[in-house]
């Protein structure tokens, strides 16, 4: 009952999200282009108060062909949560950056730009979190090949 | 992979043209080594909470082997402790900082990631499977984390190691990369006997006499 | 030095720090990977000028193992002993957390006994870590003592450690579907013992520590952090409570037994490192009385609801559920496609987020300033890398 | 958290009982950091008698303890050898449960194997179709990568493995790491009990032979290689058959856009 | 009881007239000696430290090295001797290798002026305490000579905050020490020592004593670089401060010189407010007096040593470390003042007779 009245006052904001099932928490579908705004109005509206980005990342549909990106969103006064998911094409990973809302979306971003090669629009440092600056390929890719990683012998 | 190019440590070698004077030189500075082996503060995971934290804390006392004088510096460092995963990233400081300690260095590989990789060993695209493959290893201590007490074994192994190996003309000469796979033209049959004489020289024990009589117990209990 | 150092070069290229005749020149430090105060590789890029720090700069990665990679090849069981290698000091809420994401996917039930039992030890181990870090906190201040107190009470918890689950660090004892063995027979015994030897050593830890006047001048006032920046930087557990912020998932949202039991969530004002310090010292007396509610009530029941050879299979969807370890939020996102592996496992770690904190704490202060902020925190550098 | 127990959107969930930190100041009135001017810091005279008499409660406690030798913790490890008691339950060696004729009762069912999160366990043996039965020929246990984890020796249906404790196995050569556990662990006890020298009869007891793992393990790195080399190919098809059928899909016309949200 | 004060210089200054061979003997004699002393007490102080330590914290210390460990140090010292000496390729090798001489060097000059006894003394100079202050600051110039040389900025930043920190320190311990000086009446070590048979000036001063007492012992502390003052090799800052690129023989010269330097600081501690080698002598209460000289003075000087060495590693295994900025303030707002008006009252009591047992 509560999930479902979160869903329909975000829906309300944003009248393009859909709900995305198989989840156990709200989680909505959000275009692209929407996403920046959105996150503002929902960190600001007075009774959704998402102040805090929980974590971000993302999921590499190889067969699909697209990355989900996924933002849990929480509320710390209020003690809701909500997922935002937004799909991108494989071949051309960009989204809009969520830093200026969400300041940790900074290293978040940075650590999906790091392993899964997605691309911030606007942000302001996108360099690799954990690996080198040269190394080459994105880990967390399904497709991902390494001379260097050994596969369980069965 | 890899290729052992030398004996096994802890081999006692007789020394060429060494007089008996310099013998108990050796012997001295050898004793001295041994017990006097300043480990450097250098931990990168759980390994560094149980080898170098709570051994050196009250209820294990790493200072009772004269080790507790942990040096941040690796310029006055002995001993080197890997304790936890090296990952690619690592390995060029490890090295670096192998390079910087002085002469005579030892060094511990404790744990299974400095091992072998341990947990890390499959589908782990940065962990480095064996910190042996960047620097040379002294002495093995395996666990996940090892207890302290199983590291105070790898410490008086090392110790061992010191005063019947070490010799001060040849400082780390004995030390190489030891791989996984068995090099051509060694077989196991080799190291048995390398393992045999080492073992032989522990003056207390006939221990080549003991392994033999196990083993004749073992293939009398085979018909069992 | 590569990218980061010459980025940061650039930066201050454009100010002019020579205002006065006397010139000085900003220089910089590389604290790690390394370092006997960044506890584990941490790298920070120090922009100084003379003993006070302009700019941080956390460089990660040198303990990155690729862990939500392997959990991606394993079944939920094997990834339940790679989070052990997470936050090694809260290793128990790490196995809590995974297997808190199964079961609840897989709908998987459990006793009053199991959950019971997973709470007792791990508040004991949050007392563990925290003990921990009280001593190594000392100790970047530069008093050894509280180093080898602190870890001479650790050694009891690991004896209780011991005798239960069989391991002292790396425990991988809750699994899903309950916990690996039962509480050993002389587990309520140990833990009372320990619980009475404990409450007069927090009291000498003032003592100690706590009053000392020199950790007071030092520790106040330093690193401040207001909750608004906290909850923007995503800061959790006694980070985020020391801003002033009462969040704690044990409170707001009780998983295991937690709702059932009587605690206060210690709160700071300032959010300095003095609040920091003071909202784990009496964390451990909160865990203290919840221990000892709970020591004489454990439910009867069974301790492994599944036969560990089973195998486990998650419903295919997008599944998350955290917790509170001692440093703060753990949430493990589980994405599976209904197979017997996870098809993307992500661990939301709380350490992750608190250092970014240190950037913004430690502009203007000194060196040592900066010491007691990162020991302030507590981080553990391979809960960041994974 | 279940779905249904999130609150309302502008319900604010139940306050915690908070503690706040005590007002009490200790310490010299901010003298020594500067926050404050000192001398204008009233009762700056008690906050350094304070701060003082701080110092010396702190040096009451270390001397109090340099003056109790009893309170000394220290266990000296290899001094206690013979009285250091590890609990049972302690993980630091895998072995096999012998029957005291040296029988064990494994059948080679591999399932220790398969849930071995690292591959620690390696298990080679053959069939024996005539009997329905497998012949376990050795039983390779890797110490160097173990994680201690005990998962082996929940799922094994028959109660053959266990851990104990013993903890001394550091070695000079990382090779000597692996052991067969299926050699029979040690001689039954009338046996043992007629051998006199105490070191024969540590070794003949010794349930490790740790030189016949080596070979295994070099044939698992041989396997390994092969694996890689089958699975990248495996892969390389893969990604051929994917490029393919998305070219045909870009020859075909678009799908709606519908068709890519996770039904 | 009057003492016979007579210094090793002196006498063989005696017998240079006389026999000029067994006077160079004897100083040959006397530099071994020195030599052998410095290097004992530094392996003893080393090996106690390490012992006081372990107690102070649940521990055993040393075991395993001889019996309870005593034979740990020699063990340290033999490895050091032994250990690769590296000289960083960019470092200034002259002054790389000149620095921790000049430490030791600092320390050594020190040890001979300071009186063990009415007849073990080096030399006994009559401006000793303008001695010891002024070659004591020589250590200073070793530390910030090895923090330059070594080109690494870990270094660099130690040497700099020792340099700032012992200059400063050094102030407030020269005003404390005035303070004993104007009591005594002379700049000389054995005079100063003598000064005080009718009692110790720690408590003879009305309070002055104890308040110098304690600004020598602060600024001391400060001066050779001990907990809570260790901010030049603070490890947990600062790596390992300004000797991290140091190994080997000269890494043991730095460590060495830090454990004798706590003993030059203990020995004048106890010479100059706690009556060196002079026994407990209340006035001219003649019995009780005569039952304290008993005890030989080379052992009142032992004891006293001892207990001010025990007081700053006391020190050190309780406080943690002053932050920079508050060690300065510590020195030039707190006891610099202190430091003066206790000078100004203590010359008012000079002046004015006003202490027990004015002559």
């Amino acid at each position: 009952m509560d999930a479902l009245n979160l869903i329909a006052a975000v829906q309300a904001l944003q009248p393009d999200a859909k709900v995305r099932e198989q989840t156990d928490q709200p989680t909505l579908i959000v275009p692209a282009h929407a996403l920046v705004a959105l996150a503002r109005q929902l960190r600001d509206d007075p009774t959704l108060r998402f102040d805090l980005l929980e974590t971000h990342t993302a999921v590499d549909w190889l067969d699909e062909d697209r990355f989900e990106l996924l933002y849990l969103l929480a509320s710390v006064p209020l003690g809701h949560h909500l997922t935002l998911s937004v799909s991108i094409d494989r071949d051309e990973p960009v989204v809009p950056t969520l830093c200026e809302v969400y300041p940790i979306a900074q290293w978040l971003e940075r650590e999906v730009y790091d392993m899964f090669g997605i691309l911030y629009d606007n942000h302001p440092d996108l360099r690799r979190l954990f690996l080198e600056d040269d190394w080459v390929g994105f880990p967390l890719r399904k497709d991902y090949e390494d001379d260097f990683m050994l596969e369980r012998p069965e | 992979m890899g290729v052992i190019t030398d004996k096994l440590p802890g081999v006692l070698e007789p020394v060429p043209g060494g007089s008996v004077l310099l013998t108990a030189v050796d012997q001295l500075i050898n004793w001295s080594r041994s017990n006097s082996l300043w480990p450097l503060t250098f931990g990168t995971s759980c390994c560094a909470i149980e080898v170098m934290m709570a051994t050196g804390a009250a209820r294990h006392d790493l200072a009772r082997f004269g080790a507790e004088v942990a040096r941040p510096s690796p310029r006055q460092a002995d001993l080197l402790v890997i304790a936890g995963t090296i990952v690619k990233r690592m390995a060029p400081r490890l090295r670096t900082l192998y390079e910087q300690m002085a002469e005579p260095r030892y060094v511990m590989a404790t744990g299974s990631c400095a091992i072998c990789g341990g947990p890390f060993m499959y589908h782990s695209y940065t962990t480095v499977r064996g910190a042996d493959e960047i620097i040379p290893v002294d002495v093995y201590v395996p666990g996940c984390p090892p207890r302290p007490e199983a590291f105070f074994y790898g410490l008086l192994t090392l110790q061992k190691m010191i005063k019947e190996g070490e010799s001060i003309r040849h400082p780390g000469e004995r030390r190489r990369p030891v791989l996984a796979a068995l090099p051509e033209g060694m077989t196991l049959d080799d190291i048995r006997k390398e393992m045999q004489d080492l073992l032989s020289h522990d003056a207390n024990v006939n221990m080549a006499a003991a392994v033999a009589e196990g083993a004749r117990y073992s293939s009398e209990l085979k018909d069992f | 030095m590569s990218v980061h150092v010459s980025t940061l070069q650039a930066r201050i290229s454009g100010e002019s720090t020579a205002s006065s005749p006397l010139s000085t020149e900003e220089y910089f430090v590389n604290m790690g990977p390394q370092h006997p105060s960044t506890h584990g590789v941490l790298r920070l890029v120090l922009r100084l000028d003379g003993e006070t720090v302009r700019e941080v700069v956390p460089v990660l990665g040198y303990i990155h193992r690729g862990i939500e990679k392997m959990g991606e090849h394993g079944n939920y069981r094997q990834f339940v002993h790679l989070v052990d290698r997470m936050d090694y000091l809260s290793a128990l809420a790490n196995n809590w957390a995974v297997t808190m994401v199964v079961e609840k996917a897989a709908k998987m039930e459990t006793t009053e006994r199991i959950q019971a039992i997973r709470t007792l030890v791990c508040e004991l181990q949050r007392i563990q870590s925290h003990l921990l870090w009280w001593g190594v906190f000392g100790m970047d201040l530069g008093g050894f003592t509280p180093f080898f107190y602190g870890l001479r009470e650790r050694e009891q918890i690991c004896d209780i450690f011991e005798k239960t689950i069989g391991a002292r660090l790396t425990m991988n004892y809750i699994q899903p579907g309950g916990v690996m063995f039962d509480i050993h027979p002389e587990f309520v015994k140990d833990v009372k013992a320990f619980i009475s030897y404990l409450k007069p050593k927090l009291v000498e830890y003032d003592a100690l520590v706590t009053d000392n006047v020199i950790i007071q001048e030092r520790i106040r006032g330093i690193g401040k952090l207001s909750a608004e920046r906290a909850i923007a930087l995503g800061a959790t557990g006694p980070v985020l409570r020391a801003s002033g912020v009462a969040h704690d998932l044990r409170k707001s949202e009780p998983y295991g037994v937690y709702s059932q039991l009587d605690f206060d969530v210690p709160v700071g004002k300032d959010g300095d490192c003095w609040d920091r310090y003071w909202v784990r010292m009496e964390e451990m007396r909160q865990s203290v009385r919840m221990i000892e509610q709970l020591i004489d009530n454990i439910p009867e029941g069974k301790t492994f609801m599944v036969k560990p050879a089973a195998k486990i299979k998650v419903p295919a969807g997008v599944h998350y559920s955290h917790l509170e370890t001692a440093r703060g939020i753990l949430g493990v996102l589980l994405v599976s496609d209904g197979k017997e592996a996870p098809y993307r496992i992500h661990c939301r770690t709380p350490n992750f987020n608190n250092l970014w904190c240190i950037g913004e704490m430690a502009t203007g202060g000194r060196m040592g300033d900066l010491v007691a902020m990162l020991s302030s925190i507590d981080i553990v550098v391979p809960d960041i890398d994974r | 958290m279940p779905a249904d127990s999130v609150p309302m959107p502008g319900e604010s969930i139940e306050t915690p009982t908070v503690v706040a930190p005590p007002e009490k100041h200790v310490g010299v009135g901010g003298a020594m950091t500067g926050a404050v001017p000192w001398i204008d810091k009233a009762g700056v005279v008690g906050g350094v008698f304070r701060g003082i008499r701080s110092l010396f409660s702190g040096m009451g406690v270390t001397v109090g303890y340099l003056m109790r030798p009893s309170t000394v913790v220290t266990q000296e490890y290899p001094e206690n050898r013979e009285t250091l008691k590890l609990p049972d339950r302690f993980r630091a060696q895998l072995a096999f449960n012998h029957d005291d004729k040296g029988y064990h009762k494994c059948t080679m069912c591999r399932i220790c194997e398969e849930a071995c999160p690292n591959v620690s366990i390696i298990i080679t043996g053959r069939e024996k179709p005539a009997v329905s039965k497998k012949e376990l020929d050795s039983f390779v246990w890797r110490l160097d990568s173990c994680t201690f984890c005990n998962t082996c020796v929940i799922v094994c249906p028959f109660g053959v493995l266990r851990f104990d404790g013993t903890f001394e196995s550091s070695v000079y050569d990382r090779r000597l790491l692996s052991y067969t556990l299926n050699r029979y662990a040690g001689p039954v006890a009338s046996v043992l009990e007629k051998m006199e020298d105490p070191e024969a009869r540590k070794a003949a007891m010794d349930p490790r032979d740790p030189y016949s793992g080596a070979a295994v393990i070099a044939a698992l790195i041989e396997k390994q290689k092969a694996t890689k080399v089958s699975q990248r190919a495996a892969r390389e098809a893969a990604r051929a058959a994917r490029i393919a059928a998305k070219a045909a899909a870009a020859a075909a016309p678009a799908t709606p856009p519908e068709a890519k949200d996770v039904g | 009881m009057s003492w016979q004060v007579k210094s090793i210089a002196e006498r063989t200054g005696d017998l240079l007239p006389g026999s000029p061979w067994t006077a160079v003997l004897y100083v040959l004699l006397t530099i071994l000696a020195v030599t052998a002393f410095v290097t004992v007490a530094g392996l003893v102080l080393i090996y106690a430290e390490r012992k006081i330590a372990a107690h102070f914290q649940c521990r055993v210390g040393p075991m395993r090295v001889g019996w309870h460990g005593v034979l740990q140090s020699i063990a340290d010292a033999i490895k050091l001797l032994m250990k690769e000496d590296i000289v960083p390729r960019d470092a200034d090798a002259l002054l790389h290798i000149l620095a921790p001489v000049l430490s030791f060097a600092g320390m050594l000059l020190v040890m001979i002026a300071l009186p063990m006894s009415p007849t073990v003394q080096v030399s006994d100079m009559n401006i000793g305490v303008l001695y010891v202050t002024a070659v004591s600051g020589l250590g200073v110039l070793g530390i910030l000579l090895g923090g330059w040389s070594s080109n690494n900025k870990w270094s660099l930043l130690g040497a700099m905050r020792a340099g700032a920190q012992i200059i400063s320190y050094e102030v407030s311990a020269t005003l404390a020490l005035l303070v004993v000086v104007l009591f005594a009446g002379t700049l000389q070590l054995s005079g100063i020592v003598q000064s005080q048979e009718t009692g110790w000036w720690i408590w003879r001063a009305h309070g002055c004593g104890i308040v110098a007492f304690a600004i020598f012992l602060i600024a001391g502390t400060a001066e050779i670089n001990r907990t809570p003052f260790d901010l030049a090799e603070g490890e947990s800052e600062l790596t390992a401060g300004f000797h991290t690129e140091y190994s080997g023989l000269r890494f043991s010269f730095f460590f060495l010189s830090e454990f004798l330097n706590m003993f030059v600081l203990a020995a004048m501690a106890s010479t100059l407010f706690f009556g060196g080698w002079m026994p407990l002598h209340i006035g001219h209460f003649a019995g009780f007096n005569g039952i304290m000289d008993l005890l030989p003075p080379g052992l009142w000087f032992t004891l006293k040593t001892t207990a001010m060495i025990f007081l700053i590693m006391w020190f050190r295994w309780t406080f943690p470390r002053l932050r920079v900025d508050q060690l300065m303030r510590l020195e030039w707002k707190i006891l610099l003042p202190i430091g003066f008006v206790n000078l100004f009252v203590s010359a008012a009591c000079v002046v004015t007779g006003f202490y027990f047992f004015a002559q």
